[in-house]
């Protein structure tokens, strides 16, 4: 694994940094996962298995986010993270699932990130309905989109690897209005 | 309309898919009546009023859930789990 | 008409700002107005008189109201791509610059030939379409070729202005938005809500169609909390927009009311500009779901239609009063009004007031209150009670009108008339409530007899009527019933009730209850519809042929029909209609309105998705396809690469080539859109084994199998191979087409039909690229660079799944051949797609490697007698396709019951045959299959599905469904396909054409 | 009174004073020998057929609300048979050609307008489906082109055909004699032209259950301006599109192969001609005509989900708009004045059912999906054969009751017994 080539994102050239000209409402950026994972506990074994993963996470800076019943997406910037749930997740306690290449992540910040998001996602952004840490699974028109509120102005859009270039032309597009730059 | 997803709270019903009346119950997988299995694929009630249906949150966290929804007014008054979640969820 | 400006003073163009003049062109005249006007005010203090000219009988059309409601003064706006007809020039705030055209006049405004047409007047009375143009006493098609020809020309007189020819160069957004309390409407009554919900600190959205919030407000003479109406409007309309929780929307209309307070709203962000400011879209739709919602969308005036009511200076009465207050424009040099109610009185007053000379109150009471009088009074009118207006005169204008004694209760009309000279005669038939939004959800709307009117009546969803729309009118009641409303809007949304903020009102105390007339039976042409040309005998003449529901009288005249859907009319016709029938208006009904309350540029409801319909989808090597030269196809969301035509070649010379290559050396071809779901679980064989048609509970790890899916009535539903990674893991491969399909379904029958299976399904189409190479050399490629995986027919047999590591990518491989030659799929990481893509293309190049797209991909899978989507149409069994072998019989799965009925198994079904052209001929697509010749082809026995030119059989195939086809191999018949001019000698052969024991690919 | 230019001129001279009724409005007579349920496009039709064609004539035509109340005056207009299966192809050209004589026979003008339908298509796959079905079309003598992007752009000069459209346009196929008609004058053609050979029309009366002889129907029992009553009849016809299930289930049977979904029609403000044809659209699901007032009418999918509502919901209105802006991008500035909903009997193949049965003395119409428009000629004209005849006729003989049962299926677009997806 560790002698493997770089990994090319949709998004390296699009995402290439831009300081915006006058205001600035948002700053966008991209990046991979060292690992991306998704864990799925069975009904009766939900708890044993969020306890193994927090055994896991709970040494590294991993996010954990809940994007459906007994599930969860990990996201962490090392590589071995789906070797080790492997090992702590059996068939008998759920399904392991590695996403690492699957998704590509787009961040977006800034006063303005709720406004510019709001224009696709048909989400309540506001902080009674949507806590920072807190992961919304929704869409953006037709790309499938788990969202990550890392801070009351920033978001992590994890976006199909197929669909991040349209999701990032839509995103770049109503971002014009209030301004941004690419970091 | 507007459905309350059991694991993703209230959402626009244009993130599920709709997957028909939940009172037409699949026969065992031991039945292999061709009736039985017609009537389950064929015979619809279509009432006008309460409808319990299956839609699935497809633009969500992708479980299903059973709606109860006036077909008349589009009134909706259950959005209950059914899957193998279902106790989780409810 | 001739209207003029009034001096600017308190009270009197609150607005406009008399500071800032601004010039525009009307019919490429030039005018100067002032900012806040609109172009109606702006014409009309210019003195301009006729503004349109109306539908059917091209009569002029001056300005009849000051707001949306407008049915007559309909301009196109702006040129080139933004172009836009039939803009109401009531609502159109002008800017530097605005160009607008008259409409529906040939060859101008003043002299339009075709009001020609009225004079046919009562020949083209309702329903006049229907009785004639019917063609030559003679049945047949001529009949039709008569009107078809009429037609044209009917359609060329018809419609009122013309469309952009070019693109729309601006564009849309959208906003979706959440909201405690939606209010709509920022008069008084709205104010007073939003102010009472946003003192809980609610969510609230406050809307309103104006560029200025307060309504009525801007107008009344009435001194709110010591200030003037309109300011202080605009004061609590700034104090709402500086709370953090309160967003107030001006020049939003609020159009659609869906299933669950769901609403939505369109902002002009940009109309009242000459155009957006660079990114600027032109419009916002707003996408609003509310808790709850107050409206409060206030009252439209409504006419009383009396002969010639329609000649331009007639105009509504509280429209008047608003040109004359809010716009400082006088309406004309001498004003009558015509009024059933007293705030017709008041509109005389507060005119008279600014300066607007009245010269008569007519009012079709016989008395009123001594309040009402001394209004009048103040007014220096003359007054007339007990009377009403009976003609009108003018050239093209109004020059005065006739008014005669009126029996308020008999409607009986006096036979002596006096004339009174006026240029603007201002007529108010009473108040109807805007309900629209409340009955597009279906609410049905109840009569008030007091105040004949149709109200909104119980509502279907969260929302609470406010001020005039709910009957409550009056600036007092306005206040109260908004902070009413608020605090039944905050219960539903599960909030307190917030502290009250009713200001003190200084001004009249307003009876709104008109008498009970509507119009005034004098004879001659009375117009219901100013647009469409719809007159009172119209809707008599439909009660005498029997179009007399409300829907029908609608239908069979068009009254209300127009672009303004009847806002000031359908009253009156209703009254009519009633009055034939001998029945109360509530006993008549209503129609219901429908969305949207105003008409909405289509661009913004697509909103941001103008100019950007759909993603796309791309794999990981689409760059390189696109700089390799392929041709990138649609399929689905997906670009895929047709292709790669080298300099000089056509689509058909590539693919060939392509596919020549394949089957003499090797190719390589991108698969990364295939579906791919990772099924997990205890359960996971016993699972797939239910819902493949053949079996998977024995597939050895490490190993593939080709399965096929069927829906539950026996259909075939999708095909794919699935890779039995380990025990309790399969990674499952579906057609690209049907993998979201594929998924739904698996997720269907794991959550409702089997949820005691232990399976988690996961699409993991994104997370893995994957190539397939084909062709006798694939192998030596595979060995040229792959690392920790032998390829050997004995470590990787057919069928085969290992893992490896090419160019330190990790990688599955998996020997599965769709081509029917020696093939491996190559997946891996997808971030790694275009590096692993580029490692294989080094590792080929000594054995002449080409990329191969679709084209080649199907002809090879043509030539393999391999079924795809064309084949999988939905209609075919596996019966029908030769793959009956695949259905098992000692299990039952998905479609097992139905597959076996018996018209799955009779004679006649289509079957799946090839076809190869005997004459050197192209079996072109959608060829069908026929037995005669090109002059008597006969019927239709079956068709062609996957055409392509065959490498390895030298001619033109394809793949076809025919009617018994199995048993009919060698028989010779024709590809007809009249459309493509081709008539193809064709033999039915087997399907395999390549290499029919597999040996190729085993070996 | 006899429909011409002349009756129009006399009666203008005469004020107009002299039309009369175009239909009666009887009282119900205590029996008839037919009595068909639903005053739409179908059922007049249907009275109609029997009366003229079958001899027929003590008839009653038996309405809940006012007549063309449903679907008749809430479609899109559009009249076609490009159709790809046989029994759909030769069963809507008998409709085509019962049009093209409609307005003579009716003596009302129903306005058709063969303008030509046409197909665009964004790839050459779908070139391809196009030339199978416009093959079809052909070979069984049904007027059909294959157009080139080029013909098209000329045709309709707005259309986005370049290149770098999300969804390209490659050509389209063209049903030249195609086209469309004025909705509600077909429910009042066919009302008055009925009404004339006896038919009584019997507005604002609700069917609120059957009268049954062991399970033979003999009739209805009826509530009219608020009064119960019963009205015999030998034979009871059923043709109530959205509301099948709900009527079939008073004559006690319970269950069908159909569910209501609504789908919603659009109407933008009049404008001036811009497009010639009816057309729809390749990338999606859309379709737009210009009516002879000058308004676009257009429509798209059903919103997908069984409903009896006469509205529908805000994803349908964005997708059709996007799609119609996509196709003309010159129509963004144009605007949507109205929007409705008609409720369709979405049967689980997207075709039809006119049948005998299921009952004794009942007969069925119904699973029109959202295709009834063009097919009331037909249908009424197949349906009153079926109800004179007790069998029915070769047009109609594939779309029984039983087909989806016995698997067979007359599915257009393949999509199986998913309803909503037809």
């Amino acid at each position: 694994m560790a002698n493997s080539p770089d990994r090319l994102s949709p998004l390296d050239e699009l995402a290439m940094p831009v300081a915006s000209e006058g205001k600035t409402g948002v700053e966008l950026s991209e990046r991979l996962c060292g690992s991306l994972i998704q864990v799925q506990a069975w009904p009766k074994t939900i708890t044993k298995t969020k306890a193994a993963i927090t055994k896991i996470t709970k040494k590294r800076a991993a996010v954990v986010m809940e994007v459906g019943p007994g599930r969860w997406l990990i996201d962490d910037d090392g590589e071995e993270l789906e070797e080790e749930l492997r090992g702590a997740v059996n068939s008998k306690m759920g399904a392991v699932t590695g996403l690492t290449h699957g998704r590509v992540v787009v961040g977006i910040s800034g006063s303005k990130a709720t406004w510019v998001l709001a224009s696709g996602i048909a989400l309540d952004f506001d902080l009674s309905a949507f806590a920072v840490g807190e992961t919304q699974v929704s869409h953006h028109h037709e790309i499938g989109v788990t969202i990550h509120r890392t801070g009351v102005d920033s978001f992590d859009l994890y976006v199909f690897t197929s669909y991040a270039r349209a999701l990032w032309g839509w995103i770049e597009k109503a971002s014009r209005e209030v301004g941004y730059s690419i970091s | 309309m507007r459905f309350t997803c059991p694991h993703c709270g209230p959402r626009d019903h244009q993130e599920f898919t709709y997957r028909g009346d939940a009172s037409a119950i699949r026969p065992d997988i031991k039945n292999t009546s061709i009736g039985d299995h017609n009537a389950y694929v064929f015979d619809r009630a279509n009432p006008d009023g309460e409808h319990r249906e299956i839609w699935n949150h497809t633009l969500g966290c992708r479980t299903h859930v059973i709606v109860t929804r006036n077909t008349v007014t589009h009134e909706v008054t259950v959005c209950e789990p059914i899957g193998p979640f279902k106790e989780v969820l409810s | 008409m001739s209207g003029f400006r009034l001096n600017l003073r308190d009270g009197v163009g609150s607005a406009i700002d008399g500071d800032k003049t601004i010039s525009f062109h009307f019919d490429g005249k030039l005018y100067a107005g002032h900012e806040g006007d609109t172009l109606a005010s702006a014409l009309l203090a210019n003195g301009e008189t006729i503004l349109a000219r109306s539908f059917k009988y091209h009569r002029p059309r001056g300005v009849f109201s000051a707001g949306s409601e407008e049915p007559s003064a309909l301009v196109t706006l702006r040129t080139g791509g933004r172009t836009e007809p039939n803009i109401r020039a009531t609502e159109i705030e002008i800017y530097q610059g605005l160009e607008a055209q008259s409409q529906n006049r040939w060859p101008s405004l003043g002299f339009d030939a075709m009001a020609i047409n009225q004079l046919a007047g009562k020949t083209f009375s309702a329903g006049f379409y229907y009785k004639t143009f019917m063609g030559p006493s003679r049945a047949g098609h001529k009949a039709t070729n008569f009107w078809f020809f009429c037609e044209k020309f009917i359609r060329r007189a018809a419609g009122l202005g013309n469309g952009a020819k070019l693109a729309d160069p601006d564009h849309y957004t959208r906003m979706n938005s959440f909201c405690d309390v939606l209010v709509i409407g920022g008069g008084a009554a709205g104010l007073a809500a939003a102010d009472r919900a946003a003192s809980t600190g609610a969510k609230v959205i406050l809307c309103d169609e104006r560029a200025a919030m307060g309504g009525s407000l801007n107008s009344a003479p009435d001194i709110i909390d010591g200030e003037n109406s309109a300011e202080w409007a605009a004061e609590k309309a700034s104090e709402l927009a500086d709370m953090g929780n309160v967003t107030v929307l001006p020049r939003t209309t609020v159009q659609s009311y869906f299933d669950d307070n769901t609403l939505l709203a369109i902002e002009r962000v940009a109309d009242h500009k000459i155009k957006p400011a660079e990114n600027e879209p032109r419009q916002r739709a707003w996408n609003i779901r509310a808790k709850s919602v107050v409206i409060a969308t206030g009252a439209l005036e409504r006419p009383i239609i009396f002969a010639g009511n329609d000649r331009p200076g007639v105009m509504l009465a509280d429209a008047a009063r608003r040109y004359t207050l809010e716009y400082a424009t006088a309406p004309g040099k001498a004003v009558a009004v015509f009024t059933n109610n007293d705030t017709g009185w008041l509109a005389a007053r507060d005119m008279a007031r600014a300066g607007v000379i009245i010269t008569a109150i007519i009012d079709v009471r016989s008395d009123v209150s001594d309040e009402i009088h001394a209004a009048g009074e103040e007014s220096r009118a003359t007054i007339h009670l007990g009377s009403a207006v009976v003609s009108t005169a003018g050239m093209r204008s109004l020059s005065g009108v006739k008014i005669a004694n009126f029996n308020e209760n008999t409607g009986e009309i006096s036979d002596t008339v006096t004339k009174i000279s006026c240029d603007c005669l201002a007529v108010s038939g009473g108040w109807s409530p805007a309900f629209h939004l409340t009955s597009q959800q279906g609410g049905k709307p109840e009569w008030d007899s007091e105040l004949q009117a149709f109200l909104p009546g119980e509502p279907l969803q969260k929302w609470h009527g406010a001020g005039s729309m709910a009957g409550q009118f009056g600036l007092r009641k306005a206040f109260r019933s908004g902070e009413e409303a608020a605090v039944k809007a905050l219960a539903d949304a599960g909030l307190g009730e917030g502290e009250s903020g009713v200001p003190s009102i200084e001004g009249d105390v307003i009876d709104h209850a008109p008498a009970p007339v509507f119009e005034i039976k004098s004879g001659g042409k009375a117009f219901v519809d100013l647009q469409l040309d719809v007159t009172a005998d119209d809707v008599r003449l439909a009660h005498r042929e029997g179009y007399i529901s409300v829907e029908h009288l609608k239908r069979y005249t068009t009254l209300g029909m127009a672009t303004d859907q009847g806002k000031t009319s359908n009253i009156a016709g209703l009254a009519i209609m009633a009055d034939c029938r001998e029945l109360t208006i509530p006993e008549v009904g209503t129609t219901r309105f429908r969305p949207p309350y105003t008409p909405v540029a289509i661009g913004a409801i697509a909103g941001e998705k103008y100019g950007h319909l759909a993603a796309e989808r791309l794999t990981p090597m689409h760059d390189w396809h696109v700089e390799y030269g392929a041709h990138m196809y649609g399929n689905g969301p997906w670009l895929r690469p047709e292709s790669y035509n080298r300099a000089g070649e056509n689509v058909e010379q590539a693919y060939v080539r392509e596919a020549r290559t394949v089957r003499a050396s090797v190719g390589i071809v991108d698969v990364s859109t295939l579906g791919k779901i990772d099924v997990q679980g205890p359960d996971a064989a016993e699972f797939l084994n239910r819902v493949y048609s053949n079996g998977f509970a024995k597939l050895p790890v490490g190993k593939a199998r080709y399965g096929l899916m069927l829906r539950e009535d026996g259909m075939l539903f999708d095909d794919g191979t699935t890779w039995r990674l380990d025990e309790d893991r399969f990674l499952m491969t579906t057609t690209t087409a049907g993998a979201g399909l594929v998924m739904e379904h698996l997720e269907y029958h794991r959550d409702v039909v089997w949820p005691d299976l232990k399976v988690a399904l996961t699409s993991v189409s994104d997370e893995w690229a994957g190539v397939a190479l084909a062709g006798p050399k694939s192998r030596d490629v595979l060995k040229a660079c792959i690392k920790k995986c032998k390829v050997d027919d004995k470590s990787l047999p057919f069928m085969g799944v290992r893992d490896g590591e090419i160019d330190g990518i990790p990688v599955k491989i998996a020997r599965l051949s769709f081509s029917g030659e020696m093939a491996f799929e190559v997946f891996c990481g997808s971030h790694h797609g275009l590096a692993l893509w580029e490692a294989l293309m080094k590792a080929g190049k000594p054995f002449d490697i080409a990329p191969y797209g679709l084209e080649a991909l199907s002809t090879l899978r043509i030539e393999k007698g391999h079924v795809a989507g064309p084949e999988l149409n939905g209609r075919t069994t596996p019966y029908d396709l030769g793959l009956g072998g695949m259905v098992s019989t000692k299990k039952n799965f998905i479609g097992s019951a139905l597959v076996q009925r018996e018209a799955f198994h009779e004679e006649g079904r289509l079957q799946l045959v090839a076809i190869k052209s005997l004459d050197g001929q192209r079996i072109q697509g959608g060829s069908h299959l026929v037995k005669g010749n090109v002059e008597e082809p006969g019927r239709s026995e079956g068709n062609s599905s996957s055409t392509c030119f065959s490498p390895e059989l030298n001619c033109y195939i394809s793949l076809a469904m025919l009617e018994n086809g199995t048993k009919r191999h060698g028989e010779k018949m024709w590809a007809a396909n009249p459309m493509r001019n081709a008539h193809v000698a064709v033999e039915i052969i087997s399907p395999h054409m390549v290499d029919p024991d597999g040996g190729r690919m085993r070996g | 009174m006899r429909y011409s230019a002349l009756a129009i001129l006399k009666n203008a001279l005469g004020g107009n004073k002299d039309w009369s009724p175009a239909w009666r409005k009887p009282e119900p007579k205590a029996s008839y020998d037919v009595i068909i349920i639903g005053g739409g496009g179908h059922g007049l039709s249907t009275a109609y057929y029997l009366a003229s064609v079958h001899g027929i004539t003590n008839i009653a035509v038996v309405e809940k609300g006012y007549l063309g109340s449903g679907n008749i005056g809430r479609n899109t207009t559009i009249v076609r048979s490009n159709y790809r299966l046989t029994p759909n192809t030769q069963f809507y050209e008998k409709s085509m050609e019962l049009w093209r004589e409609l307005s003579h026979s009716l003596n009302y003008n129903v306005m058709f307008s063969p303008r030509g339908v046409l197909n665009l298509a964004c790839t050459p796959s779908q070139m391809d489906v196009f030339a199978e079905r416009g093959n079809q079309m052909r070979l069984m003598g049904v007027k059909s082109e294959l157009l080139t992007r080029d013909q098209v752009a000329k045709l309709n000069p707005g259309l986005d055909v370049s290149g770098s459209a999300r969804f390209p346009i490659e050509g389209g196929l063209l049903q030249p004699d195609a086209g469309s008609a004025r909705h509600d004058a077909v429910a009042w053609g066919y009302a008055r032209a009925a009404d004339q050979l006896g038919v009584d029309i019997l507005e604002n009366t609700e069917v609120t259950g059957f009268l049954k002889e062991g399970d033979t129907v003999v009739g209805v029992e009826v509530k009219r301006g608020g009064e119960q009553s019963e009205i015999r009849a030998q034979k009871v016809g059923v043709a109530v599109a959205g509301h099948t299930s709900r009527v079939m289930k008073m004559a006690g049977v319970d269950k069908l192969p159909i569910e209501s979904t609504v789908l919603q029609a659009f109407v933008s403000e009049s404008i001036k001609p811009i497009i010639p044809n009816v057309i729809t659209f390749g990338g999606g699901h859309l379709y737009v005509s210009q009516s002879d007032k000058g308004g676009l009418v257009f429509g798209g999918n059903i919103d997908y989900y069984n409903s009896y509502a006469q509205r529908g919901n805000l994803p349908v209105w964005e997708e059709v708009m996007a799609e119609l802006v996509a196709m003309f991008p010159n129509f963004a500035r144009l605007r949507l004045l109205r929007s409705w909903g008609g409720i369709m009997d979405m049967s689980m193949d997207g075709s039809p059912i006119i049948t005998t049965g299921p009952l004794p003395g009942m007969y069925l119409n119904a699973g029109w999906c959202y295709g009834g428009f063009k097919a009331a000629p037909a249908s009424g004209w197949c349906f009153a054969h079926t109800i004179a005849n007790d069998k029915p006729h070769d047009l109609n003989s594939a779309f029984t009751l039983e087909r989806f049962k016995e698997g067979r299926p007359i599915d257009e677009t393949g999509h199986g017994p998913t309803p909503w997806y037809h």
